[in-house]
């Protein structure tokens, strides 16, 4: 078997031909072609056993099996919709899987038609008219956007207003992005989840680079004067920029109809299960900021024979040309996710979407509802609107609930001493009555 | 035959009027493509098939390490354990954590680093938090270091990493054997440089030999050594970062350790360190307890964030299968195969080489043809070109990097690819490539008036195709 | 580009001789193929893209129901708790025998019968067991009846199922109206019939309007109605075999419930018998005992095994998943777009259809064209063309079947591959295809000189290939 | 998503295309074009309710989660070997899954090389010539053998004569079979596991069609003199037809070697993991009985330019052509397996096959003699060589063992009061030491 071959079992050579390359390239030894000296060799000595395919794939299923079997109702930033075969059967395949950046446009119009479709899914699900081929992260995207908005300032502008309870991991990845530009990052207050409008008039000046407000926020609550945050980012010449996913975007209004410059999020919402926390994230913005755009575009253009064909366009921006003055340093960004999530936006159709959108309020509406039913706990805390979770008051310590319910199986955030935060869709839906049960037995 | 746009097979605009929220919260329609799962099927199937992979045949991009993505780790990275949520508790998730401790560990013995972290998501994040990080190890010591010095022929991530993290680049110009000039580099190390950043082999698959040198000169310097990663897979086994005097580095996974590139991405670019760069790097670490459990943490001096959450666990989960399946022998074996593909595709081809000795990557000079025409000549070929035009140092470059993947066989196949282009009249290579799906793509049209969005076509659509 | 045989890529012989066995026991050598993983993924990858599926383009093969296979049905049957052994005790397998017993419920409804055995690994199968207990129900009776009649219209596996059930097969003429003729049938039949097997809708696609009327002949003369389940995805909620008299029946698992076919199979053929055939199942049967749990049992009069253990087992889980997919309105709507589909086509196309009105296929003739080079032009559309030259009633016969889960707009391709070729002159018909991996093959000079491995090749190797 | 779909998700129409094609058809509603007289209509209610995809899957895996989880040790004709995910990768590719019998040679190049070389493996592997394309399993292919032999037989015989030890199973399909080819089956008595040659002898007579035997057997044991059985059918021109498997094949004494004019087995023993006893039967014969082989044939040959290609050939044999004078009803096969086989096969190598094949006799040695160390457990039973599986005495009754076995999560044969049967292979090698000390216990 491949398991029978010394060495690498993905390099074909045998002895005999391994023989005859080094005649032809005139090596007794393989080393012979290495040019380290002497001091800093290396013995090849890692101390790594190897396994073969199955005694691979049997330790590590082995040590996964470690991982507690339960069920999720966490949310605040990684989110999880049922993600359809057909996702891992048509994305599996292994042209898509085995290829890269589309350098050689003429023999990847699969992949670039791919991601341009993505692109144009993107496109109306914001109504603004420039999507990229994927970022990293949420975080990371909004980073970008900070970086964005320092290069296009029309102002000396240097500050980033964003929501206080903008979970510190996605606001330690926007410093650090921040810092580079020289920019800083400041909060501004929230109203019972949502932003706190009068608060964020009074902060808005002429030195505000950027307003970020996230729609739903993270505490799942649904934003209501998003406009009036445009307006007020608008007027003092700050760019608006909004973070929310593809479900949410297909319901709640748009981006561009709030007068968003930038939309950032997470797109892997769609299309990648519970990944740990890996993502996609989705970068879109106004015509005018197009060639300061972070990442690859894909563009259509005309072959030789006058037909469609698609490119990597607008490349000029990019780190392999343009070095330290890229609008960013990407390279290697999540496609193949972008290709995910656009497969898994096309099975639903936009009937599938809006009932999973729709789902997303009506499920965490009723299992708020049934949650308030528990002595002991009231749900929702704000009073708002949700989108997949919210927050629950509890009487008990909300850790030691959490603790307690992670012994029955189900995983809950303790936002704080006594909050939980709970998180609902079609992926976790059909565990609610256990969920309440158990809540109702610990609460 | 074209493949139409999904949207332009079927489409739907949905009214949304009934929703359970209030009218002024929600948009008012919705329009995107909407086909039944049979038609979904075949369009992507026929995209697929429009799509160049390493499964397709040999694909020796330079600097990209196109290297064939075993099975193995699709299937591993499959596994329902893993699909975790990463904020479940530690205790409930020690199967991630113990792969993602060893993993760290694993790297650092090869890399000769002393700890490190998993979160970067790509090489260029690697490099942007390994700047982060030396940015907060000058700070923490007082110091004001705001220059990154970056040889010429360096990857353009790392110009563009550096000045993302805030740094000046001084550029260091190479010396004529296409290696660092030492005289070069003393002249630009000073007390402002924050750090050196370094690929050994080099672009132009040139090890450093001076390099004990090179890192004495910047540590003299008060400066640090930062190893781009990109060229790993021409060592592995044989030399260690670590211990050629690299303080800090990031490894490609994707090219190195296997993981698919994707289309693009997903890849992870995790970064090791040397012990007392530790305490910086970003939160949350993960470290084996005392009572051999695993726990996540944030190190004393930590930079933060670089990620949302913990970087593409997927991704490292498929480079940790790789390493294990291959150990000690297999993972010294793919860099001394690579080596020899590399050597032996060089001698065979009618191209000239200007620089060597070079291990798992050389360039090639496509002299006074164009080194683009090149590359569209070996499309009909049924091959993936090289990287081309780059690096700058030789004239019309053609970057090729074969891996240790590729058989006698296929390499000859390339050879074949590359003399026709070689015998090739002007003709033929400016009107390749004939044999693809597009023909030759006018990029310069394409980016003068960008066309981004379905809504932005106005061909007619696919029905005007004949 | 032509792909070489695997063993013409890398082949290795391996001298046997120090096996854990005494030498008599063993063989000298092996030679066998032994490609890297590397060549073997692209090995495969390419012959894959040079093989025409469902999810290429429209497959309207006639009496094939070559519709879509969901993902869905993949991944269920890819649970590794599926992955059993037979022999696993009853108690420790109760998932796979809820299934199993699920199944052969669901099943019995849909066909209008009592009892459904699961083991016939196939169609051909399915009627071969069928048959078997058929034999066994007279012989039980004391009869000893001898034949089995089959219309001249059915298809071959009918009359060579009845032989190898040990039956004399007696041919039934078809009427002029291309349905069973009542006159030739009561002559057909008598006390030494053992069945009349029969499809419905027939193989032209006319559903038999007397078959009431058919019934009965046969059970008056003693016999039994077999009916092949391989139309049924015209009738699914519309009307069951049971209800129209049938006493025995499959159901091809791969048609009517989208399994895949493989490139020929594994498909599952199970049959569905009334109520006091049930005790001649094959053995083991599984039913769910008065507790709730499920067991495998020996039916009374079994006839025996007609598979070494239970059938296609992971073919069945697929078919399971596409029934509970679906439910009552979408098996129904099934069949209610798949006779759509197949009025519509006939009704566009420019070629004589001859019998009706017609279900979920039908039979056009080319006329004066030979009906396989109309096969071959229509090769060049990118579509898998229908059967041909079956029905033999019908004159150059082109059977086809769309199935439900064509869109109008592929039906429209085919339409245009049929004008094409029926406005084709004779020497684009002969010559066809042109555009195909293989131009046309000649399968006379094929037959006439067998080379069925490698060993028996002598075209000098790929290497002759241009 | 496709589930909102109304009625079936895999018919693309939407309701205003369905009208359309009602109208160019001229009917106003579906049920029109139904030719079904009333008394026979159906209402549709089969009570089957719709799922959606997730709960689909859901509930599947809820159901087949029923099953224990649990090691096997059981063989007896089901035979796993480790799986690569390689297979699984390639096969499923859908080209490949989607596709049928390749009528139309010119589209399905791919298919037919991949069963042609399918064919040249198992010609390589038997040393006989000609290999079918697949057959069901090994029991059909069995029973196919016989009724081969009842055409092709010289004498009037009709005896087929099969080891006494045949499971039953096998030989109640064998049976089916021959009494549809008026054929009768007849054991023939075994000594220590292995066929008794001198009884064996003593039945073979001229009226003897087929006599049958398995290398290695049911118990595992490895035939000794299987020439001998050839030369004995030879004598008394009966066929002789050889039960085998792949990995055994690679081994093993080769069926040519021994004078078999008909091998069987099951093929899916690579290729397929544990599937509930689904497999795929191998069938290779004499080049003189070509004409009667049952099954699909594909040959090479060339096409208008001359170059090699592949079709299927001498179907003139087959039911579609033939009808009741076919060489068999089999129309869909287990092609798809075959190709599961043979990437299998090609990944293993002559190498990593071979080291199966040892395994599969070192192990069965290394685990009999484990056990043979258990106070009350004596194996093997039988003093020959094993070939994955043998026989183990017990003093406790082997069905309570077996229970008890089954208790601590492993399944193993009990044959009869006093006798388990174990097997073992190189994807449960990992558990025996788990099993020898359960079985410390329990005998």
């Amino acid at each position: 078997m491949t398991g029978t071959r010394e060495g690498s079992p993905y390099a074909p050579h045998t002895d005999a031909e391994t023989r005859a390359m080094l005649e032809t390239v005139g090596a007794d030894d393989v080393d012979e072609l290495f040019d380290i000296p002497e001091a800093v060799q290396f013995d090849r000595a890692f101390g790594i056993e190897a396994r073969d395919d199955a005694g691979t794939a049997r330790e590590i299923a082995g040590t996964l099996a470690e991982n507690d079997d339960m069920t999720s109702f966490l949310g605040r930033g990684h989110y999880v919709h049922h993600v359809p075969a057909v996702v891992d059967r048509l994305s599996s395949r292994s042209e898509f899987l085995t290829s890269y950046t589309q350098y050689q446009p003429e023999i990847a119009q699969g992949f670039l038609q791919a991601l341009f479709e993505y692109q144009s899914m993107l496109v109306d699900l914001t109504g603004l008219p420039v999507a990229n081929a994927s970022m990293y992260d949420h975080a990371t995207a909004l980073g970008e956007a900070a970086t964005l908005a320092a290069r296009v300032r029309s102002t000396s502008g240097s500050r980033v207003l964003v929501p206080e309870l903008l979970p510190l991991r996605r606001r330690s990845v926007l410093e650090n992005y921040a810092e580079g530009a020289d920019l800083t990052v400041e909060s501004y207050p929230t109203d019972d989840g949502n932003a706190d409008l009068d608060a964020l008039t009074s902060m808005v000046d002429s030195d505000t680079l950027m307003v970020y407000a996230e729609n739903p926020t993270v505490r799942g609550t649904i934003e209501e004067r998003l406009s009036a945050v445009g307006d007020l980012a608008a007027d003092s010449e700050a760019l608006f920029c909004l973070g929310t996913d593809p479900v949410a975007l297909s319901l709640l209004e748009t981006p561009a109809s709030v007068g968003a410059d930038v939309v950032v999020g997470d797109a892997g919402t769609l299309g990648l299960g519970h990944a740990h926390g890996m993502g996609h994230g989705l970068f879109v913005t106004r015509e005018q900021f197009l060639r300061q755009v972070p990442g690859r575009l894909v563009g259509a253009g005309t072959d030789e024979r006058g037909r469609r064909a698609y490119t990597l366009t607008l490349q000029t921006r990019e780190q392999h040309i343009r070095r330290e003055r890229a609008t960013s340093n990407i390279c290697t960004n999540q496609a193949w996710v972008a290709l995910r999530t656009a497969i898994h936006l096309a099975w639903l159709g936009p009937d599938g979407l809006l009932e999973l959108a729709e789902r997303a309020v009506r499920d965490a509406r009723t299992l708020a509802s049934r949650v308030d039913d528990i002595d002991g706990v009231r749900a929702p805390v704000h009073d708002r609107h949700h989108f997949r979770e919210f927050l629950a008051a509890t009487d008990r310590p909300a850790p030691e609930i959490r603790d307690a319910l992670l012994d029955r199986g189900y995983a809950v955030h303790a936002v704080d001493d006594h909050r939980l935060q709970l998180c609902v869709t079609d992926a976790n839906e059909h565990a609610t009555d256990g969920l309440v049960a158990a809540l109702s037995e610990v609460a | 035959r074209y493949e139409p746009l999904l949207i332009e097979k079927r489409s739907e605009t949905v009214e949304i009027d009934d929703a359970p929220l209030p009218e002024e919260l929600t948009r008012d329609e919705l329009t995107m493509a909407a086909p039944a799962e049979p038609e979904l099927a075949r369009h992507y199937t026929r995209l697929s098939q429009e799509t160049y992979g390493v499964d397709s045949g040999p694909f020796p991009l330079g600097s990209c390490t196109m290297k064939y993505n075993p099975a193995l780790l699709e299937r591993v990275a499959s596994d329902e354990n893993a699909a975790v949520h990463p904020d479940r508790p530690d205790e409930s998730v020690q199967g991630t954590l113990e792969v993602m401790a060893t993993l760290q560990e694993w790297l650092g013995r090869i890399g000769g680093m002393d700890a490190v972290t998993l979160q970067p998501p790509a090489g260029a994040a690697g490099e942007y938090t390994g700047l982060l990080i030396t940015r907060a190890y000058h700070e923490q010591r007082g110091e004001d270091r705001t220059e990154v010095v970056v040889p010429d022929s360096a990857h353009g991530t790392n110009f563009a990493s550096a000045a993302m993290a805030g740094f000046d680049v001084v550029e260091l110009p190479s010396g004529d054997d296409g290696r660092v000039n030492l005289e070069a580099l003393e002249a630009a190390v000073g007390e402002e440089t924050a750090a050196l950043m370094l690929t050994n082999p080099n672009t132009l698959g040139l090890f450093e030999r001076d390099i004990e040198t090179v890192t004495e000169v910047v540590h003299d310097a008060g400066g640090l050594v930062y190893y781009d990663g990109a060229n790993l897979n021409a060592l592995l086994g044989q030399a260690r970062p670590g211990d050629m005097g690299f303080d800090v580095m990031h490894y490609n996974v994707h090219k190195t350790f296997a993981t698919p590139h994707g289309g693009g991405g997903p890849g992870a670019g995790p970064v090791g360190v040397r012990e007392d760069l530790a305490p910086y790097l970003p939160a949350p670490h993960v470290r084996e307890t005392d009572g051999g459990t695993y726990e996540r943490y944030e190190p004393a001096h930590s930079i933060g964030k670089v990620h949302g959450f913990e970087g593409n666990w997927l991704v490292l989960l498929k480079a940790y299968a790789y390493i294990r399946r291959l150990g000690d022998e297999g993972l010294a074996d793919a860099s001394a195969k690579a080596v020899l593909n590399a050597n032996y595709l060089a001698e065979r081809i009618d191209f000239e080489v200007p620089y060597g000795p070079f291990h798992h990557e050389f360039v090639a000079s496509a002299g006074d043809r164009d080194a683009a025409d090149v590359a569209k000549h070996m499309l009909d070929h049924g091959v993936h070109p090289p990287t081309t035009k780059w690096p700058e140092l030789v004239e019309e470059a053609l970057m090729v990097e074969p891996t240790e993947a590729e058989s006698r066989e296929t390499l000859d196949l390339l050879v074949a690819a590359f003399d026709a282009a070689g015998d090739a009249d002007a003709d033929a290579l400016e009107s390749a490539p004939h044999r693809t799906t597009a023909s030759r793509i006018d990029q310069v049209a394409a980016a003068r008036s960008p066309r981004l969005s379905w809504r932005a076509l106005d061909d007619g659509g696919s029905r005007t195709d004949p």
